[in-house]
């Protein structure tokens, strides 16, 4: 009897995260779809952003966040698959047991703290170098690529060390240097894990809004450089919550929308790609 | 008369049939001994018993009974009470000696601390551990070695005042001295438990069973006295296995 | 487990009853840093009487006067037709400065040239006597207060660049002038400090004397709003920012009290 | 003639060029902790921490953020731990595969995929205007609550996968029932692991800015009830930082925020590797 009703009740419980996420997409798009087909599908996805004065187009937004996630890629997936690589082949094991709990622990840091660290740092130093305000998608990519290292080195050594010892042990009996196992066998064995990593990495570039925010400039015209400002989907939603009424908060939850449903469609396609090993 | 009475028993795990229409009792005060190779159903045929099965998802046709009451009949957690399971290898809950014993009764009835001391100090006696952990019952019982774990597992066992015990190879992993100590402590136990003792071990099956089982794939191929089977077996497969020419 | 639902299940309950202590003022990120600062002392004054301030934004704090999330609600521009039924109260006009970075030569703009600036026609500081640099004009984001202000005053017809940079607040955009030379933003004339200097419109300075005489024409009201006649604790408040007290404050920060506009 | 690297040289080159690209991953992320603790420390006077904020944070210390942080936190954990050791408890102990396992695995890998924007929308959406809670430390607790509650449901998991299943069934044998079972033997076995995942949790509900912002406020206040708005220590960072109000009181409340979660991580990191050498 006792043993029913917990099972119930944990039942019950057990629905909670499913409850939260579906009350989530509901309250988000409830607020958010409307929106979009009452200003029409070619406003929503036009060029002009002007939500006070009935333009609600949020490409350049789209394109924003695309620009800086591709460029937080391009930082965080040669430096976060090198210190896997480095990690799970090419150390000792007192070094694997330190450097992994230390690079997780990059994860903890606070957005703002990185977002801060480019304030103070990254955007005076390209301004120097560089010229123009700072403020950029090169500022952005880099400061997002350390942010999502951790998780790309995290997920990626782990593929790697569930990789066969079997493996390694033909290859190497094969006469291969360790180098060439690496490219040759590990990299392709691991290769779902690895690419599951980068995915999530990947969400958390496109999600990331307070560091986005202090780093990016925000302006709406699409980047012509990397040196120029860019503004993503969800620093418009950070910038323009506090002061948007009407139209103007719906077509925010929209851009919310739009953002959900990259980073579902993201997430299936990582748990399909672990699944499938 | 019976303790336990088994009438066309068999177990399935999904598709597998793991045993196939036993029919065998179980007399009270004796230790019956059960043995056969690897996958005969033996280990099956004691998660059948206190239905421990269940949490593996198998499920079993026929009848088992306790002093003639269907086991169905009997609340599941006073059925596992009464009938006591010791596993091959000691698992010990995390926790001192003391939680350990007192982990069975505790679920069972409220106790007094009193109480609960002189049960856990009687269970102990009885289980032949006592004199080597009396000062340390505080102390992680994952210390203690593996021949001391697995006899604090069978007096975690008695703490429950079950009427059956059942072992399932309680010897494979120790040295030949601790199982000379829990083979005495099972003969010394005799006069008030009844025994059911899968085992590996033929020659153990031999030295302190009153009757053994000899299951082949799931079925039961011969029962006797132990010393009727060990000399004379009936079947051929029964002279094969305890002459060891396979399994 | 059990505890966490009862917890749950009574915070629910409580939920539908709120009772919250002291006066809650939401609304306008401009607003906030003056009112915060008057609440400073008026706490000190009135122990007994607890203020939160916060943000929000302009119309966050007319929507959560409205519907009672705050006690009082603080709006940098004037409520819209459909935001009335509000009760208003004056408390200072804001004058909104433009401002350039301390190393800037230039000390004196037409409201055409920043108009310019901030549409995107005028790209080079060369055009203005200054240096062969790109202007980088801040902007702040669709829906401030401050923005709007701008926008009407001094922007007329034309609309703000999708160029400039935005930010979401007067010291963002303070920041990012104070640390680029190349910079133009717009801010109250009470947060311009000495890291960016507030240049003059059409030669006339954002003095005080200036905003209270309406030489300076670049002006917005900061209100406090109410959903009822302020009664208790926020009739106490209300009046202490509007006695000579509260009104020294939001002067000496930089604000032209309303007494002074009542005045002239 | 051409040039071509043989495998023990391109072996060296990959060597170097793998540990440079680590020891630079490595430097930056001691380069940002000791930058911050650098500059902040100096500021980290008991006053600071004890003092309440003034003139928007230009003078006087922390203590409301501080104390709004701990509320929020706390606040967060108590409603999001029942629910995610229970949630684990149920995909663990009571489903074996199957469609509704598959779809509470599913919730709560997407649920830790939604940024945090996602939630500081929603929570201000249906916590704050909905259901009328205002900006409070309730609607940030409750927003975090579901933010932190994958962090909580995975961590427990994979903790109570890990008891050893002997474990279950000594307790069945011993006449225990499922729940005797799971409150007696798992729970108590699986909870350091358990408690990495809800220390994870704190972790991140400290550090998180875009969800509390829109949820819980920005007041400097002192918090005296779960219904006043705080502005977080992370939300008290971000606004000194980005309007420049002060940057000695930013570096210092930076530097609490940096300790505070290498404390956390560190303890959880601990836990964890006792919990590995227990059962691994």
């Amino acid at each position: 009897m006792k043993d029913k009703i917990a099972e119930k009740l944990l039942l019950f419980i057990a629905f909670s995260a499913i409850l939260s996420l579906s009350l989530i997409t509901f309250f988000i798009f409830q607020q958010g779809i409307p929106l979009i087909f009452k200003a029409g599908l070619g406003n929503f996805f036009s060029l002009r952003w002007a939500p006070t004065r009935g333009g609600f187009g949020i490409l350049s937004m789209v394109v924003g966040s695309l620009m800086v996630t591709i460029g937080a890629l391009a930082v965080g997936i040669p430096f976060g698959l090198a210190g896997a690589i480095f990690l799970a082949e090419f150390s000792s094991s007192t070094i694997q047991k330190t450097l992994k709990p230390v690079i997780e622990l990059l994860a903890g840091i606070p957005s703002v703290v990185f977002g801060f660290i480019g304030i103070v740092i990254l955007v005076p130093f390209i301004r120097e170098i560089f010229g123009g305000p700072g403020f950029s998608v090169l500022a952005a990519s880099i400061i997002l690529g350390i942010m999502i290292l951790p998780t790309i080195v995290s997920i990626s050594y782990d593929a790697l060390l569930a990789v066969p010892k079997t493996y390694r042990e033909g290859s190497y009996a094969l006469g291969a240097t360790k180098w060439q196992t690496v490219v040759m066998v590990l990299l392709p064995a691991a290769r779902s894990g690895i690419v599951a990593g980068i995915i999530l990495g990947m969400g958390r570039a496109i999600g990331e809004t307070m560091a986005v925010i202090m780093i990016a400039g925000n302006a709406l015209k699409i980047p012509g450089s990397i040196l120029d400002s860019v503004r993503t989907l969800t620093s418009t939603i950070a910038l323009e919550l506090g002061y948007a009424a009407g139209d103007h908060r719906a077509a925010l939850f929209a851009c919310g929308s739009i953002l959900f449903l990259i980073i579902i469609f993201l997430n299936i396609i990582a748990t399909r790609i672990t699944n499938r090993k | 008369m019976n303790k336990l009475s088994i009438r066309e028993l068999s177990l399935y795990y999904e598709k597998h049939q793991a045993l196939k229409k036993i029919s065998l009792d179980v007399e009270s005060n004796e230790i019956l001994a059960v043995i056969g190779p690897a996958s005969s159903g033996k280990s099956s045929l004691l998660r059948a018993i206190n239905r421990l099965y269940e949490i593996d998802y198998a499920r079993i046709t026929g009848e088992i009974l306790l002093d003639d009451k269907n086991i169905f009949d009997i609340p599941i957690s006073e059925l596992r009470r009464r009938i006591g399971l010791i596993f091959a290898t000691p698992v010990v809950l995390p926790g001192s000696v003391y939680k350990n014993i007192a982990y069975g009764p505790k679920l069972h009835r409220r106790l007094k601390k009193s109480e609960l001391d002189e049960l856990v100090c009687d269970a102990l006696k009885a289980g032949n551990l006592w004199d080597e952990v009396a000062d340390r019952l505080d102390d992680s019982a994952s210390r203690l070695s593996g021949g001391q774990q697995q006899r604090l597992c069978i007096a975690r066992t008695l703490a429950m005042q079950p009427e059956v015990i059942m072992m399932d190879e309680p010897c494979s992993g120790l040295d030949p001295i601790s199982t000379a100590k829990i083979e005495a402590t099972m003969l010394e136990l005799k006069k008030d438990y009844t025994f059911i003792l899968v085992t590996n071990n033929t020659k153990q099956a031999a030295r302190i069973s009153d009757r053994t089982a000899f299951l082949y794939l799931g079925e039961l191929i011969e029962l006797d006295k132990t010393q009727k089977l060990f000399t004379s077996p009936a079947d051929m497969k029964t002279d094969d296995y305890i002459r060891g020419r396979f399994g | 487990m059990r505890l966490g639902f009862i917890l749950l299940l009574s915070l629910y309950i409580a939920g539908c009853t709120p009772k919250r202590g002291g006066i809650i003022i939401a609304g306008s990120t401009s607003v906030q840093p003056f009112i915060e600062k008057v609440a400073e002392h008026f706490m000190e004054k009135y122990p007994g009487i607890t203020v939160n301030v916060q943000g929000g934004g302009s119309t966050a704090g007319i929507l959560a006067t409205l519907n009672g999330t705050c006690n009082i609600g603080c709006s940098s521009r004037d409520l819209l037709p459909s935001e009335r039924g509000l009760r208003v109260v004056l408390i200072a006009l804001d004058g909104i400065a433009v401002i350039l970075h301390r190393d800037n030569p230039i000390d004196n703009l037409s409201v055409e040239q920043v108009r310019g600036m901030f549409s995107g026609k005028i790209l080079s500081w060369k055009d203005l006597d200054g240096q062969d640099k790109d202007v980088i004009p801040v902007t702040r984001e669709e829906g401030s207060g401050t923005r709007a202000s701008f926008e009407s005053m001094i922007m007329g017809d034309e609309e703000i660049s999708d160029a400039c940079l935005v930010q979401d607040s007067n010291g963002a955009v303070r920041e990012i002038i104070a640390t680029t030379q190349q910079g133009v933003g717009y801010i109250s004339v009470g947060l311009v400090d000495e890291r960016e200097k507030a240049v003059a419109i059409d030669g006339i300075k954002p003095t005080l004397t200036n905003l209270i005489t309406e030489k300076y024409r670049f002006s917005r009201p900061f209100l406090l709003l109410l959903r009822e006649e302020p009664k208790g604790d926020i009739s106490t408040f209300i009046e202490y920012v509007l006695s000579p007290e509260g009104q020294e404050i939001l002067g000496s920060s930089g604000l032209i009290p309303a007494t002074q506009v009542v005045a002239d | 003639m051409t040039f071509r690297i043989g495998p023990r040289t391109s072996q060296i080159i990959a060597y170097i060029t793998l540990l440079v690209m680590t020891a630079i991953t490595v430097i930056v992320l001691f380069f940002i902790i000791f930058y911050i603790l650098k500059n902040g420390i100096g500021q980290l006077t008991l006053e600071f921490l004890t003092d309440r904020t003034r003139d928007m944070g230009r003078e006087g210390g922390i203590l409301p953020s501080i104390l709004g942080t701990l509320f929020i936190t706390i606040f967060a954990i108590l409603i999001a731990t029942p629910l995610g050791v229970g949630s684990a408890v149920y995909l663990v102990e009571y489903t074996k595969g199957g469609f509704i396992r598959r779809i509470i695995s599913f919730g709560a890998d997407c649920l830790a995929g939604v940024p945090s924007i996602i939630f500081g929308l929603f929570g201000f959406i249906f916590f704050v205007i909905t259901m009328n809670l205002g900006w409070s430390i309730l609607s940030g607790g409750l927003t975090l609550a579901v933010m932190i509650l994958p962090t909580i449901i995975r961590t427990s998991e994979e903790a109570i996968k890990a008891v050893p299943y002997t474990y279950r069934e000594i307790s069945y044998s011993l006449g225990g029932g499922k729940l005797d079972t799971i409150v007696r033997v798992v729970l108590p076995s699986a909870l350091p692991g358990i408690l990495t995942g809800v220390i994870l949790g704190i972790g991140r509900a400290v550090g998180e800015t875009a969800a509390v912002i829109f949820t819980a406020g920005s007041s400097l206040g002192l918090p005296t009830s779960i219904f006043s708005s705080t502005r977080t220590l992370a939300v008290h960072f971000y606004i000194l930082a980005r309007e420049g109000i002060s940057m000695p009181k930013a570096y210092g409340t930076a530097a609490v925020l940096i300790i505070i979660i290498l404390a956390i991580n560190f303890i959880a990191y601990r836990l964890m590797h006792r919990f590995i050498a227990r059962y691994y």
